[in-house]
């Protein structure tokens, strides 16, 4: 590890290491997170990074944790993903006296320094709001879910569509029985499903914009461009492109890594730094339409 | 002791290959059976070890019906088998092997040093001291194994055993301390019960012999009552007038030279010619390094030292060698293939059309090849060869080989497990090819054989090459003499 | 369960039977409990569908014939889909594709020689090769990788009449590898050697050289169904792929093949490829939730293997 | 390489030395290159890190020596995880810990007889059970559950001195189940049948029942494992454990283990989950990339089996 580096927190240093345990790097939104924390990290000139990847395996953020720890970091930011907590991992920090940074992904249990991510739900009914608004006939809409199950970040999302347009008589909510696994070709898959049962479908709502960029390609196959629109969450290139293009891709919430990376890496500095900081920072997730989203996607 | 077998039959997939055996036999007897391939000798030995379930029939031991439906129950009734094919597990120890499923114990933990104690005393007991009970059962050579398997089959002295074709890998005084055994045992009241092809030592050994033919069984005999011709004629339905075909050998030009040739540990500066036309004779004591001269020549073991192996398979068969192999299970055959695919093996490429494999000519091939060496059942040319027993397993290896037209030929123990017919047509055969030009170098343990099918004969002695004889005049004495010394 | 052993020709197809009964009474039972499945709209679906385990199925099979497994396809299906997509900007789109499905062969190659030469076991060279190439994929690009020019997209989406162009091109995988495996000298050695390795070698025919082939096969179905999925989808990603192994091999098994080698057929794994679509389609028709999805996705997979399992002939000398 | 043959006693331990200079190189190099590595919190890491992969891999050996699999051990982690945390609420913590375990014996039991009873491929039995134990699992619970009693967390957290408390169990585990392989008759039965089942039926040993004890004891280190692994986290999740099996077969078959079945020792299984795990820590303790990481990972496993392979000898004979 680095010269300099050592001792607990507190007290001004000028050089510090920050560990980064990601759940699950292999997504393009985590892996933008890991990049923008690593980015924002190079233009402090006195923080280094340590990056590790569970791949997935709760044990193994633990584990990540634990090696971390014994390389004397200065603190360790979790990017947890899908992982609804990791209580060991939070103890071991605790019990090594370093501060614990999360980010996206609020921790149901567990103790943790300080939290700066979205709220999923907000996201969802935003979409929902802005299809109520469009769609004024109302109609079929269908929801494509990234799982698995037991994956709450996208339940929130869909929850929070569900609540606006469930609430609307004018429309009728199907939900794809499988799972997208938060790509574009499970994207595409579940669409082709949806549609041979559903061919009256108005609108989708997908739990991230991997996922609505597959079933925007499901949708042209099929020849329902004309027919149905599209509603995702998170703000990723292709997506603002597509809505920029004014297709039938019709609005996401920004969720944005980068910005998410970039404000816990600052918020790290300043808690090492001393500094008594909020403990959750909810950051906007600003809706994005054709109107606004050149703005996005050049940023 | 007394078993008694009454109208067994056996079908495979709907074909009935038992049509209905009766037998009697008790405690004490050497009861030999002996038929030609595929004449229904291991089923029905199957049937006995609670191996195969019969189709219909009826099993008495001690007059009462035994109902054998695993090798469990038979060995409740102290029936023990050595099956014709080998089955060791080749990972494991021969101690292992030996009392598998009987081990001493201490504390219910198995007790290894008693175990290799006890698996020493065993073979000790049963006069195959030679062997290491500590060794892996797989790096034995295959006569050693098939020692190792009678040991097993002997562990908690049996009632009846069942050796079906124990001598056909055995050799010299290995075979020696087989019959040893079976009088051994004879003495002691165990009923024996012994398939062989070999009819001299069936003719020295059995109290009584029944012969088999097509699935039944056709005569039940007494050595004293018969000789072997008349054993052939009733297996083979035809009279064979002599057994090996007269040679008179014009050697040609020289097919294969090898100079010198030496691997550590298994032969060393072995060198000699094989001429167009002759047929040469190998013999040697298991482990004397036959086999790993034939490999090495034939380029399936890595490189020795010396002038005249060939760089691999490939090479030599592009050179006209080809090489039938001792071990038909392991490198002779892909059981699980049909006998076509199994001969075709050899010729897929070289007769392809184009990139596809010649399906009709392929057919033509091994239809008159099967024709050829009568290899049974009727239609087996799309059965898996598994199926087949094991001389014909045995006889569909040759054909493979011939079909490419060899210029030279290896065999290596070629007629182990085939019967005396099928022998007598495969010695011709092998004659006829001399005769065309091809060059026979013929691996065997069987000195009767070596002298009687070959122009001169190799001895091989501890991986020298200890002499060079002329078949003709020679006896089995000498040929041993420079074997053992 | 009795079972009738039924030959044609001398050849037991008893299974094959059975086998295509399944499909014709999952078919039935499809058709006529659900509206939707005889809409062409679900029949293009499950075309498209069966198009990337189909391809990936094939390949396997020829490296199970061998008694070697593949585990690396779902990483080479990612990376040849991203190396396809970013290489368009600068190639001709035909020529990226080329490059894409020629990675595929190149990873299938190295694993090939990693068996075949160094005799280091199957599972575990392609496990690492697994972990690598997924590695690798994500090294070439982090970012999903979106090709703007439309021509991207028509490979995926032509259609052939009423059938999608893709799947013509997996057929025509499983028609030529069919014959390959049935009637070149090639794939029967192939088979062969899944059989008896030693007896092959010892037959004169280069055991490694058919072994590195069986490899490359598997890894240019990969590569190929990599392109395929990428042009499909629009967007590649170099976390696809993820698990595509497993659903490989058991199309493979659930078809007939031994995962010990020597036995299999082309046909057989198609038939694996479609009891799995099937299903998959089912259970989404019916609105199954997911995780019931799951459990009876299992259920009936076992069901299937039972009903179509081979009464195995039990012998003292069946060691195959 | 030149290999050098050396015997102990009549056993040829080639290999053992050779695996034990790799890992004793391994960890000569983490020690001078990393100063992290001999901390104590480092180490005692390396302790925790190795008990899930241990604990499968020893169930995964015992199921690979019969020469079959178990793909399902993943799932099983993830149920036995969530139905201890779930029983928590009611139980006695032990008794939910047991009902967890036991669930995982019942499933082992389940693949064990449908692999043996019915004489199914193991790859697929165990890849329905994958899937359905996984859906299953859901089922149970869709939203992960966590305990918040703490003495849940106690198995997981306790020491024995400078040793976690699990890891003296997954040493047990691997001591008791060593006896059991190398001193027992069930366990030289199942490592018999693997190397050739038709010759241990003859013997008049039941390959079933120990196919199925085989199979058993796998669900019941995995179900351990999931307890383990919930209470040593935190939280139960019916999602962990996805991909677990790929790193138990790898620990085994680096361990000298063949997926063929009847070769591979617990020792080897040790030395190959010690391997994995050291591997692991040191790509973390180097800050390597993580994609890089996947990249060099598969890369070092397969230099480790190039370099521990055996030397087998090829031989005419060669039946094995
Ligand atoms: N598993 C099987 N399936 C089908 N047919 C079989 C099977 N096993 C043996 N047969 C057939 O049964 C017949 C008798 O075979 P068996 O092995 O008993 O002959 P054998 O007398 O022992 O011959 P050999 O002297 O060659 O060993 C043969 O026609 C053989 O093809
Ligand atoms: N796979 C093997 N591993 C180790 N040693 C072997 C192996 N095969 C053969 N040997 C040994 O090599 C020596 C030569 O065996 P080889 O088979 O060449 O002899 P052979 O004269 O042909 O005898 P056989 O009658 O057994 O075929 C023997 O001592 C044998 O035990
Ligand atoms: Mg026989
Ligand atoms: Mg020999």
């Amino acid at each position: 590890s680095d010269e300099g580096s050592g001792g607990g927190s507190g007290g001004g240093k000028d050089a510090y290491t920050v560990g980064v345990a990601n759940f699950l790097l292999s997504g393009p939104y985590f892996s933008g997170m890991d990049a923008a924390i690593a980015a924002q990290a190079k233009t402090k000139g006195n923080v280094k990074i340590v990056s590790t990847d569970a791949g997935g395996d709760a044990a193994k953020l633990a584990a990540n944790v634990e090696d971390l720890l014994s390389k004397n970091v200065d603190a360790i930011i979790i990017s947890g993903g899908p992982l609804e907590s990791a209580p060991a991992a939070l103890n071991a920090i605790k019990a090594a006296k370093k501060p614990a940074i999360l980010v996206d992904r609020k921790f149901a249990v567990g103790e943790y320094t300080s939290w700066i991510g979205p709220d999923n739900e907000a996201i969802g009914k935003q979409d929902g709001e802005f299809l109520t608004k469009r769609l004024t006939g109302g109609g079929k809409v269908g929801i494509i879910k990234g799982g698995p199950a037991d994956n709450s970040i996208g339940l929130a999302r869909t929850n929070g569509f569900k609540s606006v347009l469930s609430s609307n008589s004018k429309f009728t909510l199907v939900e794809a029985p499988d799972f997208g696994n938060w790509g574009s070709d499970g994207g595409l898959t579940v669409m082709e499903g949806l549609l041979a049962k559903h061919p009256d479908l108005v609108a989708v709502f997908c739990e991230n914009d991997a996922m609505c960029l597959g079933a925007q390609r499901a949708i042209a196959d099929a020849g329902k461009t004309g027919q149905i629109v599209l509603a995702g969450v998170d703000g990723q290139a292709e997506a603002l492109k597509a809505i920029l293009d004014g297709t039938n891709y019709v609005v996401t919430g920004l969720n944005s890594p980068n910005v998410i990376g970039k404000l816990a890496l600052d918020r790290t500095v300043e808690v090492l730094g001393g500094a008594q900081v909020e403990k959750d920072t909810v950051v906007p997730s600003p809706q994005i339409t054709k109107d606004n989203a050149a703005q996005y996607l050049n940023s | 002791m007394s078993l008694l077998l009454r109208g067994v039959r056996k079908a495979f997939n709907g074909v009935e290959v038992l049509h209905g055996v009766d037998l009697e036999a008790r405690g004490g007897d050497v009861l030999a059976i002996v038929g030609a391939n595929g004449a229904g000798k291991s089923t029905l030995i199957k049937i006995l070890s609670g191996a195969l379930p019969m189709s219909s029939g009826e099993i008495l031991i001690d007059g009462q019906p035994a109902d054998l439906r695993s090798p469990h129950d038979a060995h409740d009734r102290g029936i023990r088998t050595v099956y014709q094919e080998l089955s060791l597990v080749p990972e494991l120890s021969v101690t292992e092997n030996l009392l598998m499923g009987n081990f001493p114990r201490r504390y219910g933990l198995i007790d290894w040093p008693a175990a290799h104690r006890k698996a020493r005393e065993l073979l000790e007991r049963v006069g195959f001291g030679m062997i290491d009970p500590r060794a892996r059962a797989g790096r034995l050579s295959v006569a050693r194994q098939q020692m190792v398997e009678i040991a097993k089959a002997l562990v908690s002295e049996p009632k009846v055993l069942i050796l079906d074709e124990p001598s056909a890998v055995l050799a010299g005084s290995d075979l020696d301390a087989l019959f040893a055994l079976v009088r051994e045992l004879q003495r002691r009241g165990v009923l024996v019960v012994y398939v062989s092809h070999r009819l001299v030592e069936v003719l020295d050994l059995a109290t009584a012999i029944v012969v088999m033919k097509d699935g039944k069984v056709i005569t039940t005999t007494e050595p004293a009552r018969t000789s072997e011709a008349e054993l052939i004629r009733l297996m083979a339905g035809r009279q064979l007038e002599r057994i090996y075909p007269p040679r008179r050998p014009v050697p040609g030009e020289v097919r294969l030279r090898v100079d010198g040739l030496t691997r550590a540990g298994e032969f060393t500066g072995v060198s000699f010619e094989l001429r167009a036309g002759e047929i040469v004779g190998l013999f040697g004591l298991v482990g004397s390094g036959r086999s790993e001269l034939a490999a090495c020549v034939f380029g399936a073991a890595r490189p020795a030292e010396g002038s005249g192996a060939f760089r691999s398979p490939q090479d030599a068969i592009r050179h006209g060698v080809a090489m039938v192999t001792e071990d038909r299970a392991g490198s002779g055959l892909v059981l699980g293939m049909t006998v076509r695919d199994n001969i075709g093996l050899t010729t897929w490429r070289s007769t392809a059309r184009g990139p596809l494999i010649d399906v009709r000519r392929q057919r033509r091939d091994t239809a008159g090849m099967i024709e050829r060496l009568a290899i049974q059942p009727y239609g087996c040319a799309s059965m898996p060869v598994v199926q087949l027993s094991g001389g014909n397993q045995q006889k569909a290896v040759l054909a493979k080989w011939l079909l490419v037209d060899p210029k030279v030929l290896i065999l290596d123990e070629p007629t182990r497990g085939v019967d005396m017919a099928t022998r007598v047509d495969i010695y011709r055969m092998v004659d006829t090819l001399a005769r065309a030009g091809l060059a026979v170098l013929l691996i065997s343990s069987d000195l009767t054989e070596v002298l009687g099918a070959t122009d001169r004969v190799l001895v091989m002695n501890q991986g020298r090459l200890a002499g060079e004889l002329r078949s003709e005049g020679t006896t089995e004495d000498q040929v041993l003499e420079k074997a053992i010394t | 369960m009795t079972t009738l052993a039924v030959k044609v020709r001398g050849r037991d197809v008893t299974v094959e039977i059975a086998f295509t009964l399944l499909i014709v009474a999952l078919v039935t039972v499809a058709a006529t409990t659900s509206e939707s499945f005889l809409t062409q709209t679900n029949l293009t679906n499950l075309l498209k569908q069966m198009v990337t385990t189909g391809l990936l199925a094939f390949g396997m099979l020829v490296v199970i014939l061998t008694g070697g497994i593949d585990l690396s396809v779902g990483s080479v299906v990612a990376f040849a889909g991203i190396v396809t997509a970013g290489l368009v900007a600068d190639l001709p789109i035909p020529v990226a594709m080329v490059v894409g499905i020629a990675s595929g062969i190149a990873f299938g190659a190295l694993n090939g020689v990693l068996v075949a030469r160094f005799e280091l076991a199957p599972f575990v060279v392609t496990l690492a090769a697994l972990t690598t190439i997924r590695g690798l994929a994500f090294v070439y690009s982090e970012v999903p990788i979106s090709p703007t020019d439309p021509g991207f997209l028509w490979l995926g989406s032509a259609m052939a009449g009423p059938i999608p162009l893709i799947t013509i091109i997996m057929l025509a995988v499983f028609g030529v590898g069919g014959v390959f495996l049935a009637r070149t000298p090639a794939g029967r050695s192939i088979i062969a050697i899944g059989g008896n390795a030693e007896t092959v070698r010892l037959a004169g025919i280069n055991v490694r050289r058919h072994i590195v082939l069986a490899y490359t096969i598997s890894g240019f179905c990969a590569g190929l169904a990599g392109v395929i999925l990428t042009s499909r989808v629009g967007i590649a990603q170099p976390s696809v792929g993820i698990a595509f192994e497993l659903d490989a091999i058991a199309a493979c098994v659930i078809g007939g093949a031994s995962l010990a080698g020597g036995r299999g057929s082309a046909k057989g794994a198609f038939g694996g490829v479609l009891v799995l679509v099937l299903i998959n389609n089912l259970l989404n028709l019916y609105g199954v939730q997911s995780f019931w999805q799951q459990v009876l996705k299992g259920l009936i997979i076992i069901a299937v293997i039972l009903v179509q399992r081979t009464r195995r002939p039990r012998s003292v000398k069946g060691r195959a």
